[in-house]
């Protein structure tokens, strides 16, 4: 929301920091997976939310494009894949609360270290300046290169997942008659007439 | 999700599912969404009809056969009617015999009409289920001038018919006969050739020759299969071998012969064919007598019949046994439904669950004849 | 409303932070209401309006008990589905089960922002608007799965799933074939793209009369977006005869009401997208050249708006009421295999149109051909 | 490639052609058959099978509708009046029993006694509300010895329920 008034963005802020520290909160301490997966949602919202308040609006509307309708449905997906949802124990072994912790502390003080020199510069308001344009015409001069580099990956995870998927249905073909799924495989179904 | 088994997930279509007709149960076993077993669990509309047929008197029972197929009463009186005929061996004065195979095969473009809507709404087209719906409203409407009842009539009697056609109703008869090709046009051009309708159900749960006469599957879903066994030429009852009509087969025309399209067009084709039917039996209609004489207390002689006639959804047969009695020893139908429904669990594996219900629509199964 | 904020907010003194804040939200709020308030209004109407059409294609009436020609209907609607029971099944994940349907309907409530309604009519006119749109949409996905996984009911994760496989799938050629258009006027603001479409008798101007391309890129919109909001005969998530109700299954009373009333509000939020981005949203046809006063113009233009809004609504509920459904696999196929390919070949198509010709359209080709 | 676009030249034609049934009864308001029920009535056919009645006073108590009924929705109970004859002093029928097959009005002996009326509309709010009365209520008995003859309807119903 783009308003000329920095005490109802700090306002906005607040909210969206508020509703992203929760959520993401009971992300860690749910322990129903799906619920806390279903958690997440709220967060990437949130962080949508921000970025639309720092004016960058092509970044928040593709945050919430591409992490809530793509990333995150992919997330529940596997999340619900998971064979007895319900009884997935989280905390099983102290193992893993070390190995937490340390990764936590770990994540933590890279952020730090990487925050800490960044001189920040207080740009004030600047939204309803359409960012579209030069984040295109940058993609395509100044980062064409990781730009291209990026789609390659995707395409090659892309070309990986439907190898995966052919060869299941392969194997699939080569039970044959071994049990009710396998019998006719797909038949009738991708068989075109 | 929970179970214990996590590659299937067993799931309850029916009893109250919308596209079950009726109250058929089945059990479905998907992976995802396709099917990897179906076990259909019947008996929710059983109303112990055989027995109360060895409790009632031989005319008393009419009425109950209009609850078998309750879309096609007619065509269930005239197989009973023709049952009881045989066993005291009672002449049916012509007059009779034709108005009965006008109300039969009147009956039969009535049920293939519900057959069609029912089907194309489970399609997801739910139009057409209208539109289907109107033509059998005139249909009803034929009926109740002839019998005063639209949907149980009980109007084939033992001997004939319960009262003779009153006037008007050739006349409206043949404005009915005038007015529906065109609408069977119209189906033809919003559904039965539509590319989506087409796509759906070509190639899908295709019922060879052998499976067809292995499971007893009769009228339109075993001709679908191409085999041309219709009991009105095969064993004609009544008129029809004075009739000349034409018995639909499939053939295969948007796929392989006996898929579920070739099953849906048979009904399409025997309403043209009945038509003609009628049309020709109105042509035929001489005064005459309407029943033949049948004493108020029917007392057949000891002995056992088996009588069967072509039902719009296969052959329905009666198997009798008299003990001398007023009342049958022992009623068995054979319910064409019954058989028809048999084949489902063959046919439903390996596809999904939107084919399960095409094959079920297009069995064209009825529940109360075949928990009876 | 930016606009609005900013001048009633720059004839106060900038040293009352909280009053500025109060008025702000106040004003935030206000305009919501209205919007919401307008978008019920509207999801009433179309509900009544989807009855009629059906009734009109069915050879029957349609509501005309409530109100003058059954205008009221939704009004009885609403309060029915207020006053039934609300269930929540025992074994369903409560808190899933309560949000999914709020969500759903907020989402769908948020697409109607930034719609430009007028040349200054708009709640707020966003730079990303089109790219919004697309991104709130894909959210509905979310909140469908949330409903169905937490309705704990097999046949809500059915649809649930079916319906996150359709509108993922189907988001790609929405986008792409939106972008073959975008390209054109090289903007992603609403207001900017119609603001393009000005001139040419103020219809020939239009992005779908553009070039070839866009005209192609508009039905295979048009497809995609049927798809996306669920309609026949895309409606597999709710696919009443196969899945009973899919993912609301479970749902009833408001909260039922929720999941319908966001059905309804999809519907005219990309209608009212193919308005806006073909068929030159509030440009009014022929007339828009004469001089008017301001008041009239707004409002003519708000009305041509609704208008091609509402015809579009229109066309949607007529293909509902005719199809039948695709199945699943088919409807990915008709994604994945014609829409996709195309939609691709056709944003190929509308760039090299616009890299050779300057984004002329052929209207201003003719147009030249003739002054010169 | 050739079967690709035949395929959609097919699917698109065929849609259009579906659309164009459809959209003339859409816009065509004369095509709907609809009758608005309680305002316009439809007039049942002569002999149409409605609700039953029974003109009591030529009743001979013969029970044969009784003895037919399939379903015993008929309950009759006849004394003999002074003139030794047959009264019908109950006569129900239980219309939510009744299947209007007609077999009681075929039965009966006498013209014009049970006929089915062309009444269609005769819900109620309980079960025997639904049953009607057309019973002669006390008769004076015969002075000699009073011989009641009962006939529970459809003796042989009763069998089969049991």
């Amino acid at each position: 929301m783009s308003v000329n008034s920095y005490t109802v963005q700090a306002v906005f802020f607040y909210i969206f920091a508020a509703l992203i520290v929760g959520s993401a909160l009971l992300v860690v301490l749910l322990r129903n997976i799906v619920r806390s997966a279903f958690a997440l949602f709220f967060t990437l919202f949130g962080v949508a939310g921000i970025y639309i308040l720092l004016g960058a609006d092509f970044v928040g509307v593709t945050q919430v494009l591409i992490y809530i309708g793509g990333v995150l449905i992919l997330i529940v997906f596997g999340v619900m894949l998971t064979h007895n949802v319900y009884s997935v124990d989280i905390f099983n072994k102290l193992g893993t609360l070390v190995m937490g912790t340390v990764s936590a502390i770990v994540t933590f003080t890279m952020i730090y270290y990487a925050i800490k020199p960044v001189s920040w510069l207080y740009i004030g308001y600047k939204a309803n300046a359409p960012t579209t344009g030069p984040i295109g015409r940058e993609l395509m001069t100044s980062y064409l290169l990781p730009f291209e580099l990026a789609s390659v990956l995707l395409v090659l995870a892309m070309i990986g997942a439907a190898y995966l998927i052919r060869s299941e249905v392969k194997v699939k073909k080569a039970a044959g008659n071994g049990g009710p799924p396998g019998e006719r495989p797909a038949d009738g179904i991708r068989k075109e007439n | 999700m929970t179970n214990a088994d996590e590659k299937f997930m067993q799931v309850n279509m029916g009893p109250q599912h919308p596209s079950t007709h009726g109250v058929l149960r089945l059990l479905v076993t998907t992976d995802g969404e396709v099917l990897s077993g179906v076990k259909p669990y019947i008996g929710y509309l059983h109303r112990a009809l055989e027995k109360i047929a060895e409790r009632v008197t031989y005319p008393q029972f009419s009425p109950f056969t209009d609850r078998l197929d309750y879309l096609a009463s007619m065509n269930c009186n005239l197989a009973y009617a023709m049952t009881v005929e045989k066993l005291l061996n009672i002449e049916v004065p012509r007059r009779a015999q034709i108005l009965r195979v006008i109300m039969a095969e009147l009956n039969r473009i009535s049920s293939h009409l519900i057959a069609f809507g029912s089907f194309s709404s489970d399609m997801g087209a739910f139009t057409p289920f209208l539109f289907g719906i109107r033509e059998r409203e005139f249909i009803n409407d034929l009926f109740e001038i002839a019998c005063g009842a639209r949907l149980t009539y009980n109007y084939i009697r033992i001997g004939g018919v319960s009262k003779d056609i009153p006037g008007g109703f050739i006349e409206k008869t043949r404005e009915f006969l005038d007015y529906f090709p065109a609408k069977i046009k119209e189906y033809n051009e919003l559904l039965s050739y539509n590319a989506i309708f087409i796509k759906r159900l070509a190639n899908i749960a295709v019922i060879s020759p052998d499976d067809a006469f292995d499971y007893g599957i009769t009228g339109p879903n075993l001709r679908a299969s191409g085999i041309k066994w219709d009991l009105r030429r095969e064993e004609p009852y009544l008129i029809y071998n004075e009739l000349d009509f034409d018995i639909p087969v499939g053939k295969g025309e948007m796929g392989k012969t006996g898929d579920a399209w070739d099953r849906y067009m048979m009904r399409i084709y025997e309403m043209e064919q009945s038509a003609k039917i009628v049309r020709q039996c109105l042509d035929l209609l001489a005064p005459g007598d309407y029943t033949a004489k049948v004493s108020k207390v029917l007392k057949p002689p000891a002995g056992e019949v088996y009588v069967r006639a072509e039902n719009p959804r296969g052959e329905l047969g009666f198997y009798l046994i008299s003990d001398g009695s007023t009342k049958p020893y022992r009623l068995k139908i054979r319910a064409p439904s019954f058989a028809n429904l048999s084949i489902i669990p063959k046919l439903a594996r390996g596809v999904m669950i939107a084919d399960l219900v095409a094959i079920i629509g297009s069995l064209d199964i009825i529940l109360p004849e075949i928990d009876r | 409303m930016t606009e609005l904020i900013n001048r009633i907010l720059s004839g106060m003194s900038p040293t009352m932070p909280l009053t500025r804040l109060l008025i702000t939200i106040l004003i935030m709020v206000v305009s919501a209401a209205i919007v919401l308030a307008v978008s019920l209004l509207y999801e009433g109407f179309a509900t009544y309006a989807e009855r009629k059409v059906a009734g009109d294609i069915q050879a029957r009436i349609g509501p005309n008990r409530v109100g003058p020609y059954g205008l009221l209907q939704f009004v009885a609607d609403g309060v029915k589905l207020l006053l039934k029971e609300d269930i929540i099944p025992f074994y369903a994940d409560r808190w899933l089960f309560i949000i999914a349907p709020y969500i759903v309907f907020t989402v769908s409530f948020a697409a109607f922002v930034p719609l430009s309604y007028s040349d200054h009519v708009s709640i707020a006119n966003l730079n990303v608007g089109v790219l919004y749109m697309i991104a709130i949409s894909s959210v509905v996905s979310m909140a469908i799965l949330m409903g169905a996984w937490g309705s704990n009911n097999k046949w809500s994760l059915f649809g649930g799933m079916r319906a996150v496989a359709q509108i993922v799938s189907y988001e790609i050629p929405i986008v792409l074939s939106l972008l073959a258009a975008i390209i054109i006027p090289a903007s992603l603001s609403m207001r900017d793209i119609i603001a393009y479409q000005s001139g040419g008798l103020g219809i020939f101007r239009w992005l779908v009369f553009n070039n070839p391309f866009t005209l192609i890129a508009f039905f295979v919109y048009f497809i995609a977006a049927i798809a996306e909001v669920n309609r026949t005969p895309f409606d597999i998530p709710e696919a009443e005869s196969e899945i009973v109700a899919g993912y609301h299954t479970e749902y009833t009373g408001m909260r039922f009401a929720f999941f319908f009333m966001a059905e309804y509000g999809d519907m005219f939020v990309v209608s009212a997208i193919a308005a806006t981005l073909f068929l030159g949203g509030w440009q009014i046809p022929f007339i828009g050249g004469i001089p008017m006063p301001v008041w009239l113009r707004e409002v003519l233009q708000v009305g041509v708006f609704f208008t091609k809004v509402f015809l579009l609504i229109y066309v949607m509920m007529w293909i509902r009421w005719t199809l039948p459904r695709l199945r699943v696999d088919q409807l990915m196929e008709l994604c994945w295999k014609y829409l996709t390919p195309i939609a691709l070949f056709n944003l190929i198509g509308a760039s090299v149109w616009v890299l050779l010709l300057h984004d002329r359209g052929v209207y201003d080709i003719i147009a030249r051909v003739f002054t010169r | 490639m050739a079967g690709y676009f035949k395929k959609m030249y097919h699917s698109i034609s065929t849609v259009l052609t579906g659309l164009g049934i459809t959209i003339k009864y859409g816009i065509n308001p004369k095509t709907e058959v609809t009758q608005q029920y309680p305002e316009v009535k439809r007039e049942p056919p002569e002999g149409f099978r409605g609700k039953l009645f029974v003109d009591i006073n030529i009743c001979t108590g013969c029970t044969a509708c009784a003895r037919i009924c399939p379903v015993d929705a008929i309950t009759l109970k006849t004394v003999r009046d002074e003139n030794k004859k047959l009264r019908p002093v109950l006569f129900d029928i239980d219309n939510a029993r009744c299947i209007y097959c007609g077999l009681c009005v075929e039965a009966c002996p006498v013209d014009n006694c049970l006929y089915f009326e062309k009444k269609y509309e005769f819900s109620a709010y309980s079960k025997e509300d639904l049953i009607s009365h057309f019973g002669l209520g006390e008769v004076k008995p015969a002075e000699s010895k009073t011989e009641d003859k009962k006939t529970e309807a459809g003796k042989e119903g009763k069998e089969a329920a049991q």
